[in-house]
């Protein structure tokens, strides 16, 4: 252990501002590259799964349309 | 000089078909109809009042769609009618169900530039189904519609009419309309 | 049909046009990396002392500002020219002041105010004096809305025209020299510790003036070059 | 022959299979690298005797810099190979190294103006090392903005790899004419990077960072080379039945 | 229906580009103005003084070239692909690389030549050092090439992007770094009146290198911008 | 994806008219086709070599026109013709008669700019009639055109498939030929 007191180790000899400053902006760099990698990667699931309900909702409407002039046939017979 | 002396009058009821061959001067004169252009000479009245006068009560009862669609590709079909029927003063929260009309359900939420020449056009007339203009001036609305959705427009354009509305359009297309209903001006090809 | 209130107007407009900045977010980055860009051209082709950086860092800041605006100024009615939006909104019941004084601001937020953000980085870059930092944060406060407000009449004359790129800078660099001679002039002075409140007072008459009258004038241009 | 061997990982569905199982390794090791490597340099490793405590900047800075070099280098051979050999894969890993790499490049330009206030008086010169690091931060977002311009992820990737190798091309020209301008017009009085007199005790915190960086970077490399390829194949049955089954999955 | 000689395919292009440029003059003189007020807003944003303008000319100068060459590259590809002409290009049964050759070497003609013939009225303006002129005439000679063959993979790999303007800037300006400190330093070096034939043959080096591969770049990069 | 398992063979004397609605994936089609957009999976055989590796000698079999005219506003529709017939190695001595085919004639020294929509569209139309090309792939050729041009323009495609080329071609018009001399491949609208 290089520090005697957590004071001395806050103040790193004099320098630091600069000894935390880089600390603390590379973390927050890195820690900001994490967590879009996350939402970026759950963000790419969502649309596909949003695609595919949108799909869905259109195979459903195209269904419907195709059912729609069998069904008038099947009531006028 | 496309063309001299040309003196129409369009009443409440009118779908007017501007006719011609290519490079006659229909889009030219549907521009200065709407006021987008200045004519070389003479004048343009709407209700009796010269249109460069009375700009927002005219553009209040004016409805133009030209070549271009007008329509943001970095917006979604939704976003795209939306703003189109605010800037126009229109009640926006049913653009879904107008969005149904052209055929785009399910493209709500598609980006305009995700989507087909005839799509994007497509959204570009969904305002006519919400629109209270009186006058719609359309230079060739079918342009990459497919044949469905002319019969569509079609129908619309009667419509507008039968409630007191006026339609003027170009398109090459034959109308699928009485003859009785539309009226035809032809502009022929001037060798200046 | 109801007519919007102009403040409704104002707010549709700035809104949409923040929405599509914000949709491709690299186009509100992407000029100020361009200043960032040009700014360290600079040492480059000049050399790195320091002293001489830091005499001449006012004058870069500033003119790599007013390319990073001119460059960004296309945004303002270019796209909306290309696609016939612009035709829409002069077609539509609004007023035409409020259109285009609401695309100027939308135009400002996204590209004055991220420059002043940045530009201190770029003044520790250049070395600029330590007194002149003040400075350059307000000229650039008061400045870069003169920016926006005079390229935009620039490009509403241009905007039917191919390719307005070069002539656009031509047309509107002219309009940004007394911005620039009177910021620089204010950083220069702030430098030697003495007070600038003269330039500042002059550029903030600029700005009002520019506030009220480059409206109309954008609006008579657009609807000429639309013919 | 070598194709035979690299054929399976030239699939994508078992690539992504692949870069998820060693992700989580990858991460518990960079965890457990950089928590002792830094705790080590923060608190055990001694100050320098000329440069005090600011020497604890050193194992951010060098790893940091070293990497944002290494990952350029790494994402052009990727971008080359997919222009040479058609790998649709490569491009995709490509486009996973830039975000990062800019990152530490960002890093170690902060870390090194940090440490060159207090021991040059400066945030910033003009020396030939910084120019070209500030000059590869430019390189790395413009093929970041150009990857971002392409709606189409398979275009992107392409384009940004033609990108990546013109800069690489460039890079060596870049850093020879910097370190020629700056020996030219050398004005600055500050001292030079000092090459500094390396104990042990500060050498193995520092390798240890090293070690942990590294692992970090290769466990971010699959995480984003697993949404790229997610991306690339949205429509593949493989894809939409992973993606339904844990939308399933999250809906229990 | 026969095959094109390369140098026929290569003259079509060339004499195509030339005569557009030559309908709308201003698409020659407009780069060149732009040039000019640049350079000028230096002056004005910096101070008068001839020592201090002299000692940072060549960085000006090049720094405005540089720009205007920026600017002017969208007339490399983006209107030919706007109006479907690329395409035509891309589709007509010549080799891409000649077409893009000689596009390019169009390009030069029209923006890298007349910056050369108006560079030394701007030297003169900022008080060049006399030693200079030959060098700062020498190295753009052999720049400007560069910076159109570099520029152009830039724009092939933007002109599928609609708001490639200063995206493009983003990605050339890096790439003209080189050339930029060894120009500037030849000239630096000459006003010293010592031999610079180092730099010029690097720049050289540069030229030939950039020559045989940007072509290929170029060719690469539109197929995949045009997809 | 917007086709899948889609096995086409074309022979010459054929002309194809792809169909389908708005946004069916016609232009997505005949871009690949033409080899300006890479499917994503599947390949194009053209006189059973890879249309990717043979791209010269491809292409000058081919001769494709879509959305975008490829008229320079710069150009007199002279010029314009003149060079497009260079760049494809034919003959631009005549092409002031090829205008008046596209009945330009008279327009030859206005510049590109000056013309109407569909006066552009007949510039880079002349091109047929001088072209040695087998295939033509033509993306909606009568966007602007007017009746009679529609009707030359398909009397051109059946003489040039009288001549063992072949056509293929989108538009939502009905072609006014017989019946079996048009093959038809209907894009339906995939829900994917
Ligand atoms: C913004 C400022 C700085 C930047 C951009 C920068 C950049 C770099 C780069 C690119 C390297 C090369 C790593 C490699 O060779 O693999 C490096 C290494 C290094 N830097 Fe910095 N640096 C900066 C400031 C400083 C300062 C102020 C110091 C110390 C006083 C410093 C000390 C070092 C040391 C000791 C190395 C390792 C040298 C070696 O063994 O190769 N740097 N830096
Ligand atoms: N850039 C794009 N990115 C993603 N999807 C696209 C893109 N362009 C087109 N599409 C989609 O591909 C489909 C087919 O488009 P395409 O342009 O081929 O249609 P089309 O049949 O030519 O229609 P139209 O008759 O309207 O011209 C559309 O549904 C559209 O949503
Ligand atoms: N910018 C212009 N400058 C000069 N003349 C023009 C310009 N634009 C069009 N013209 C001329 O005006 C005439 C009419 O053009 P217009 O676009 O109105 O034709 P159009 O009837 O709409 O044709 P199309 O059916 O092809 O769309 C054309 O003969 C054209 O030569
Ligand atoms: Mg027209
Ligand atoms: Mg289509």
């Amino acid at each position: 252990m290089q520090f005697d007191s957590f004071s001395a180790f806050i103040a790193m000899g004099g320098y630091g501002f600069y000894v935390w400053l880089s600390y603390g902006v590379s973390l927050m760099a890195l820690a900001l590259l994490v967590f879009s990698s996350l939402t970026n990667h759950k963000k790419i699931k969502q649309q596909i799964a949003q695609r595919q309900k949108r799909e869905t909702k259109l195979r459903q409407a195209a269904e419907l349309q195709n059912a729609q002039p069998r069904a008038d046939i099947s009531h006028k017979t | 000089m496309l063309f001299e002396a040309l003196n129409i009058e369009i009443f409440a009821g009118d779908i007017v078909q501007v006719e011609g061959p290519n490079g006659a001067g229909k889009t030219s004169l549907l521009r200065i109809l709407s006021g987008l252009s200045q004519p070389y000479d003479g004048k343009v009245y709407f209700q009796d009042n010269s249109i460069n006068q009375h700009r927002e009560a005219f553009h209040q009862d004016l409805l133009y769609l030209g070549h271009l669609p007008g329509v943001k590709d970095e917006m979604t079909a939704q976003e795209n009618l939306e703003f189109n029927l605010a800037l126009h003063g229109l009640n926006s929260d049913t653009a879904e169900q107008t969005l149904a009309e052209v055929n785009l359900l399910g493209f709500e939420d598609a980006l305009a530039a995700h989507l087909s020449a005839g799509q994007h056009r497509r959204i570009s007339l969904a305002r006519l189904w919400q629109s209270q203009a009186k006058v719609w001036i359309l230079d060739e609305p079918f342009t990459a519609i497919d044949k469905l959705g002319v019969e569509k427009l079609t129908q619309l354009f009667l419509q507008h009419t039968d409630n007191g509305g006026c339609v003027i359009l170009t398109t090459h297309q034959d109308l699928s309309l009485p003859a009785e209903r539309v009226k035809k001006i032809t502009l022929a090809y001037r060798f200046y | 049909m109801t007519q919007l209130s102009y403040r409704a107007a104002f707010g549709l407009i700035v809104k949409r046009d923040l929405m599509i900045a914000f949709r491709h977010r690299d186009d509100i980055i992407n000029p100020l990396l361009f200043f960032v860009i040009v700014v360290t051209l600079f040492p480059l082709g000049i050399g790195p002392e320091s002293t001489t950086l830091a005499r001449i860092a006012p004058g870069i800041i500033w003119v790599a500002a007013l390319l990073a605006t001119l460059l960004s100024l296309d945004r303002l009615f270019k796209s909306d020219h290309a696609d016939g939006s612009l035709e829409q909104m002069l077609l539509s019941p609004q007023p035409i002041f409020i259109l285009v004084l609401a695309k100027i601001v939308a135009h400002w937020l996204l590209t004055g105010l991220p420059l002043i953000l940045i530009a201190p980085l770029l003044a520790v870059l250049l070395h600029l004096n330590e007194h002149s930092y003040g400075a350059l944060m307000l000229t650039l406060l008061l400045g870069t809305p003169v920016l926006s407000l005079l390229g935009a009449i620039g490009v509403a004359l241009t905007v039917g025209i191919k390719k307005g790129g070069v002539l656009l800078s031509l047309l509107v660099l002219p309009l940004y020299i007394p911005v620039l001679i009177f910021a620089t002039s204010a950083i220069d002075t702030a430098a030697m510790n003495l007070p600038y409140n003269g330039q500042l007072a002059i550029i903030a008459a600029i700005f009002f003036a520019s506030l009220t009258l480059a409206p109309f004038a954008v609006s008579a241009a657009l609807k000429v070059s639309t013919n | 022959m070598m194709w035979k061997w690299l054929h399976p990982y030239a699939n994508p569905e078992i690539s992504y299979h692949f870069a998820g199982k060693i992700l989580p390794w990858c991460a518990r090791l960079a965890f457990v690298f950089l928590a002792i490597g830094l705790t080590w340099a923060l608190l055990f490793a001694p100050a320098d005797y000329q440069q005090g405590d600011t020497f604890r900047i050193f194992y951010l800075h060098v790893p940091a810099a070293m990497l944002s070099m290494g990952i350029y280098l790494g994402m052009a051979i990727a971008a080359l190979s997919s222009l040479v050999w058609q790998l649709r894969l490569a491009d995709a890993t490509a486009a996973a190294m830039a975000p990062i790499g800019a990152t530490f490049t960002f890093i170690a330009l902060i870390t090194g103006a940090a440490w060159g206030k207090p021991m040059w008086g400066t945030w910033w010169i003009w020396d030939a090392r910084l120019t070209s690091e500030l000059i590869l931060l430019f390189l790395y977002l413009g093929v970041i903005a150009l990857h971002n311009a392409f709606e189409d992820k398979n275009l992107a990737g392409k384009a940004a790899g033609i990108l990546a190798l013109v800069g690489v091309i460039n890079l060596p020209i870049i850093k020879y004419s910097v370190e020629w301008w700056n020996t030219l017009h050398q004005g600055a009085t500050v001292s030079k990077l000092g090459q500094p007199s390396m104990t042990a005790d500060m050498f193995w915190p520092f390798v240890v960072c090293f070690i942990g960086f590294a692992f970090f970077v290769t466990a971010l490399i699959c995480l984003r080379f697993r949404s790229e390829i997610l991306n690339r194949n949205s429509m593949r049955p493989w894809v939409r039945e992973l993606v339904a089954t844990e939308e399933k999955v999250h809906a229990v």
